[in-house]
């Protein structure tokens, strides 16, 4: 799976992009978060508000309960402010 | 059409080739975002667009073809940049052209606060004390929702 | 700045004038009005624009002092054509600038919808049965009639 | 008084531009309009639709019952159609 984190999710977590292989309990994008907020106190930091998160599952805007699996392109990012 | 570049733009060419040789056209409406030295009360130097390859293109291409549904229009266009930019710069393009006036002004209106909340770009702005991502505004969803409502 | 010509004028020139130099603009708004070939389901060749020298200004005038007064605008810009015009030729543009996105946009659509209701213009259109007079259109009232509403 | 007709007002009544005196008794648009009907068939037919008809007087938009001297410059034309 790959990941891709945009803005302050890529400042705080100090990752652009990676290749991630979940334990076969991530179904779904909040499971996935959920996962990754334990990698390290960065991430934590970067995932603690959810409400300031925004998914996008293979470049589509996605919900916690959507699917994820391992072939997807997975991105984090902030509220969009372009324009 | 869209288009997602780093330079700059000839906003009368780009104006001029949206409604060139189609006489069908009555009116082309348009919006020019620029890059402000002021955002919150805080001066700014500039600012470093970044956005998503791929989704970009994606998302503004949906909302185009939104647009297209909605609005009899002749042609519509699309330009957004990314990278550094400073105060003055053009940062977005949006032009539509209709055989009518309200069409024309109602979907550039559209187009604008559709990709204001749908487009992954995101702002990094220079200021005294370093670096800020700018934060979403409510405001913008709010003109987004708008034309929500307005469908239904 | 409002301008009432028998010439052409250059789109990019003019938007770019409206803005330039001034950092705390946010976006430019602008609607341009273009000779369509085909009027009521009728092909035109040609039309002629008559308007009231002296009352034109003045009225031109008091519309944009009313979308100064209502947005805050950084910058705003009538130019009115008349004389004989051709399709595709253009007839009117309109452009506000403000540091605000909705300001502008708002602010534009208010300056066209009451310039077709109050500046005295009338065209006159060349179709295959001789030249005909335009007749207004109750559309264009309302249009007007939605930002009397509003400034309720 | 100086009175201008445009658009079809001016084809219909054959005059672009003139100077008239109009008796005493015309003290109002709607005096002047009548008074103006009487010049011949021209007038009479350009003039038959007031609901068609809008006035300008000193090139401020006016009301039937609004006053005209002998001073003023009042228009004759139909609705507007710039644009």
């Amino acid at each position: 799976m790959k990941l891709l984190y945009f803005a302050w999710l890529k400042t705080k977590t100090g990752v652009s992009e990676e290749t991630v292989s979940p334990p076969a309990e991530v179904q779904t994008v909040a499971d996935l978060l959920t996962w990754l907020k334990r990698r390290g106190p960065g991430f934590e930091e970067a995932l603690a508000d959810m409400e300031a998160l925004r998914v996008a599952v293979n470049q589509e805007y996605a919900e916690m309960t959507d699917p994820v699996t391992a072939g997807d392109e997975v991105a984090l990012f902030p509220p969009v402010t372009g324009g | 059409m869209i288009r997602v570049q780093r330079e700059d733009f000839d906003l009368g060419a780009e104006l001029r080739a949206l409604s060139d040789g189609d006489h069908g056209i009555g009116g082309v409406a348009s919006f020019v975002g620029l890059v402000r030295d002021m955002a919150a009360g805080e001066k700014i130097g500039a600012m470093t667009l970044e956005h998503y390859p791929g989704m970009t293109e994606k998302m503004l291409g949906r909302i185009e073809a939104e647009a297209l549904e909605r609005w009899p229009l002749n042609a519509s266009l699309i330009i957004h940049r990314y990278g550094r930019l400073e105060p003055g710069d053009q940062i977005v393009l949006v032009a539509t052209a209709s055989p009518h006036r309200e069409a024309a002004l109602e979907s550039c209106h559209f187009l604008i606060d559709w990709l204001k909340t749908k487009a992954p770009f995101w702002k990094l702005e220079d200021t005294p004390d370093g670096g800020q991502w700018v934060d979403a505004r409510d405001s913008d969803d709010e003109a987004a929702a708008r034309w929500s409502k307005r469908a239904d």
